[in-house]
């Protein structure tokens, strides 16, 4: 048996849906359909009455969860992309986020971001909004990179008390397979170091990780050993496993497939450079996106985003300093 | 003695005297408790805004009296006796307005912003219309628990009903045939901005059918229309005919909120129907009819004015929040919180 | 030679032989150049979605030749008729999908979303009623230039109607009372969700009332029908007298997209007269009442493949966007970017 | 005559009014009321049917400009507070920055949005959003500092081609007064030194940069020459003379009223760290409001948010590095 990415998020669903009664899933074309994508496949006629289409009305639909959640439920929210949140961003930020603050009443709802970039999908259909998120207080925001954190974080994004952005990238989907799901994991907050190394760390999160693996290899048989960290959850950010890992290396390079202004590379450099200053022994250096909406023809969608090239190329120049 | 949120109401009242009672003293309270805001408010003593319900409390009570503690609510700005109604204690609004450590809100939030989610009041975001999904949510989670038999209501004014928020959520529970009652009290201004700038139909009941959901219409300067019409909306949704749209016609008679002097309302809605205060409406009905006389309601007066005061009083001796204090996360679960690793 | 976007379309289709021929040839072209799409994608050739008007020709083409090129267009997926009949060439419509540079998206944005600000011709963005704003701002600033007798029009489908934006758009287009045809497309499902889920009115065109705003409702299966009720929905708005929703009821005669088999589409609409193929039903009308022959449709169908096929050969051999030409920025300013100080 | 910010941003819109014909204003309770917080006072009477009452329709009030745009018009857009543009948010990010890359046809708004914090505003009228909006590519968004750039930073944002975030601080609004309105201006996109000093770069912006001067003015008196820039304009973002400054003192502490995670201090300290490594001689530090939503109260207010006091505590601790 293998499985992939997005098998992963069915069958965290599957066992949440399985284990409590308090969960349901709430989104467009989720129920006999089984969603977009298919991570919802099975699951209405395995769990009658708990998996609801929606009408496309994003910002009612979060409302729904919240009010749900005040009732003791653990509801999950799929948006059919990420770039449609932007709809139900107010909900998100301003009534979910605030409530737990506000109310001392938790606020336990996971919102799904099918999210990240694939060739041919335009400006609306690939966009990465952890930033936007985490920019917020009161969500945390996941980001796995792996088919089993898929698995494990959403499992535990469920069982979380805060509302929880889970931002499962579209192109790991299909893309990525494992033997099998795993019985035991990380816990949300703890980054991982997905290979180590010593000249280098390389920080990225989601898509990027497999990128910035791939890139590591190549410098390997250059005799480089670049350590790659995954952050996991953007927010909790671990600073101290990156820290650490930097103390090992001296170097860092920070890789986001946002956009470049502000995110998850700014956060990352801006804490190592405040708090570990001395740890360092070249400057730190940042790859991101391009700053315009995401293009539609995969000559331009290539070049838009970091790659394992535009990786290896970064590396090789802190790698020389 | 008022009836309060732990005594059973909701299908007691059709006593038709005994509703009038109950719902003018709610609005006696409210109407005393926005005046001692305002002079609060005018004596420096309250920060940021002060948003009084005046002339929309016969609505606000109507609906009030009409749940029960079962049911949910989520008020908006103008509801300070709906909100009495259902239940919330005078010194819990005091203490909201005035940042007590002890409020509901703790200081965080402040003024109308206030409420109890586990007592089924939820407490309101400021953006016009997002609480109306959230109502949706609580009905649906329990009828997913099989809970039956209660109703959620939720109030908004003429100008929340161009939100994109109040749309959705309307037509979400009408999808989903929950036990919902909007209540929209068109007051002629959202703000400064009058109802011709804010939507083109005749009535905003006329959007009922578009949701395919029950609309109703009242004065809502009339006390006795407000009981029949809202009690008849509540008792649809309770019977599991659906969401319920009930539009109220009635005057704002204060300024948007206390630093607004209100300047631009048209005089003539002054002198109309309309700009009947439906307190006074009320009163006189209930003397008309003597279902009680002057004596009993300046009684009644005079003990709402002493419970505002001990409120106050009692609430200013209480302690500010201190930053010191403060646990600055606004997460529940303290393992993700940052720094706690 | 089909009639193009620079001569004057709208106000000349009244006559009712000319006004069906001409529909009936955008009609038969999109259906070509849809099926032409459909077949690129099978062989690979296209990245992303496809995603075909196929059983809605009728309502969209009859909206397009109501249009003048004065006019506002704000096209949604299903629109390729619509989108010929303003005077979208083949050739732009395949580069969109193509992704050639020399396209109006540049590669830039693809298949559907896709226009020509300048010509009146809004490219969707994907958000499902974002346009209709977009459109009545178009209409907004003409009205403050002075500009008069022009119309906007835009479409939507039954599940866009869900949405927020949708609401204060219309609402918003109602309060300005502008020339604004909002035309909905209910074609029973959005992407899997059957319109049950999505609204519990009884039609969509219910809900013209509830904003003050002129209803049709029309069989968007019949030509001769659309032709009719969105012609006289137009007339009324060039003609002053506000928003028009026009709701159509149809069946979609395809996947949402071509990635999707539409296996749940209830086999009961397949056999009833909503899931009727509206060209075949022109088709039919149009010999019928002998307004031309089948050896003349013959011709304009081989007329319409050998454009077809001569596009996507030129668009084949058109230069790809080059990563190393591109501008990487989204600011017209040249001095604000970064960089560049 | 002594002007205040507020009056700043109603002669700028008076003056682009009466200077260009395609401009207008529209929003909520703009015309003859003159707005929630008089901004616009008296301009619907000066200029009839240019300043108009929108619906409470954020989402359509921001589309409408983009489509009056498209038609050759330079709207302006008051959103009645900054928090309330959440629910305009996808029309902002998504309609309005999108247009010129997509199209080649620009887009010639201005949203104004009344932000930050002010005692008593509470969670949902205090928000700082610059940063979810600098995030977006396409969008320029001007954090003016005193009643001279609230003036002429307006006037050049209706005349810039590209949509423009206009952030108008709601603390200064009666807060700071001038003598006069400048006829010239520094243009945007160019930082500003607020005060000369040796010893330490202070980088702020809006009223922050008035609460950094004080710390500055402060700690003169201890002896530290405390050097002030304010940025502006957060994007773009003059990297160029905070680098500069960076130069002459070694030391950074970057000041935000905004959420801890991601944000303008991020963004400066990445930036200066990753491209000008060498010029510190210490850890640079950032200073940002709390990780909670915006308090009611005044003392939580006070304590949310960087003050005087924690600007000049953080300097000190850099100072003495
Ligand atoms: C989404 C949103 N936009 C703007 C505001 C600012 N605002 C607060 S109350 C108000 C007027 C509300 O009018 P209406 O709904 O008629 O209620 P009323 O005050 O008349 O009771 C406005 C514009 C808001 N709270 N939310
Ligand atoms: C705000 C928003 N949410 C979700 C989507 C994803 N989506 C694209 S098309 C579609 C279905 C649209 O259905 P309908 O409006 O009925 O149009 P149809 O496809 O049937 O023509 C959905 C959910 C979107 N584009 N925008
Ligand atoms: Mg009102
Ligand atoms: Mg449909």
């Amino acid at each position: 048996m293998s499985l992939t990415y997005l098998d992963a998020i069915c069958e965290a669903q599957a066992h949440a849906l399985r284990d409590d009664p308090r969960v349901f899933i709430y989104g467009q074309d989720v129920g006999a359909f089984g969603g977009a994508f298919k991570a919802t496949k099975n699951l209405a006629k395995d769990f009658p009455g708990r998996v609801i289409d929606s009408p496309i009305s994003e910002d009612a639909m979060v409302g729904l969860a919240v009010g749900a959640a005040i009732e003791g439920m653990r509801p999950i929210i799929e948006m059919q992309f990420a770039d449609f949140s932007t709809v139900g961003f107010n909900q998100i930020v301003n009534q979910a986020a605030t409530l737990f603050w506000r109310t001392n009443i938790s606020c336990p709802i996971t919102v799904r971001l099918p999210f990240g970039g694939t060739s041919g999908g335009g400006p609306f259909h690939s966009q990465s909004l952890e930033t936007i998120y985490a920019h917020y207080p009161g969500l945390i925001v996941l980001t796995p990179a792996t088919v089993e954190d898929a698995y494990s974080m959403l499992l535990e994004a469920v069982a979380i008390d805060d509302p929880v952005i889970f931002c499962e990238h579209k192109f790991l989907y299909r893309h990525l397979k494992a033997e099998k799901l795993p019985s035991e994991a990380l816990p949300i907050g703890k980054a991982r170091i997905a290979r180590e190394g010593r000249d280098l760390t390389i920080v990225a999160y989601s898509a990027m990780v497999q990128d910035a693996l791939e890139a590591a290899g190549e410098l390997a048989t250059e005799g480089w050993e670049v350590e790659v960290v995954d952050l996991r959850s953007v927010k909790p950010l671990d600073t101290d496993t990156v820290m650490a890992s930097v103390a090992r290396t001296g170097k860092l390079l920070a890789v986001g497939e946002s956009w470049p202004w502000g995110g998850v590379t700014a956060e990352v450099i801006a804490r190592v450079t405040s708090e570990g200053y001395g740890l360092l022994d070249a400057p730190p250096q940042r790859l991101n996106a391009k700053d315009t909406p995401v293009p539609y023809h995969p000559n331009l969608w290539a070049a838009h985003r970091p790659t394992v090239r535009s990786i290896g190329a970064a590396a090789r120049k802190i790698l020389r300093h | 003695m008022l009836q309060t949120v732990s005594e059973p109401r909701g299908g007691q009242v059709e006593a038709v005297p005994e509703a009038h009672l109950l719902a003018y003293r709610f609005m006696l309270r409210a109407r005393l408790l926005d005046e001692k805001f305002a002079a609060l408010y005018r004596a420096g003593k309250i920060h940021g805004g002060v948003f009084l319900g005046r002339g929309q409390e016969a609505l606000s009570a109507a609906l009030g009296i009409n749940l029960t503690k079962s049911d949910v609510f989520a008020p908006l700005i103008r509801d300070g006796a709906g909100r009495l109604a259902f239940g919330e204690t005078i010194v819990d609004a005091v203490r909201t307005y005035m940042g007590s450590s002890l409020g509901p809100m703790r200081g965080r939030d402040g003024n109308v912003h206030r409420g109890n989610p586990q007592a089924g009041y939820l407490p309101m975001i400021s953006h016009l219309g997002a609480m109306v999904s959230v109502v949706n949510g609580v009905l649906f989670a329990r009828r997913m628990k099989g809970i039956t038999g209660i109703v959620g209501a939720t109030c908004l004014g003429d100008g929340a009903t161009s939100t994109g928020a109040f749309h959705e959520a309307l037509n979400q529970a009408a999808v989903e045939k929950l036990p919902l009652i909007l209540v929209v009290a068109d007051n002629q201004y959202a703000y400064s901005t009058p109802t011709s700038r804010q939507f083109a139909c005749e009535s905003l009941a006329d959007r009922a059918a578009g949701y395919g959901i029950a609309g109703h219409s009242v004065d809502g300067t009339d006390l006795t229309a407000c009981l029949k019409t809202v009690g008849m909306a509540v008792a649809s949704a309770r019977a599991g005919k659906g969401p319920q749209l009930v539009v109220a016609k009635l005057l704002r008679l204060c300024g948007h909120g206390e630093h607004d002097d209100a300047s631009y309302i048209d005089p003539k809605y002054k002198t109309s129907a309309l700009g009947r205060d439906c307190l006074k409406v009320a009163e006189e009905k209930i003397l008309q009819q003597k279902w009680t006389d002057a004596a009993q309601i300046a009684v009644w007066r005079s003990e709402a004015i002493r419970e505002i005061e001990e409120a106050v009083a009692q609430v200013q001796r209480e302690p500010a929040p201190d930053p010191f204090a403060e646990e600055w996360t606004a997460l529940s679960t303290k393992r993700l919180i940052e720094g706690n690793a």
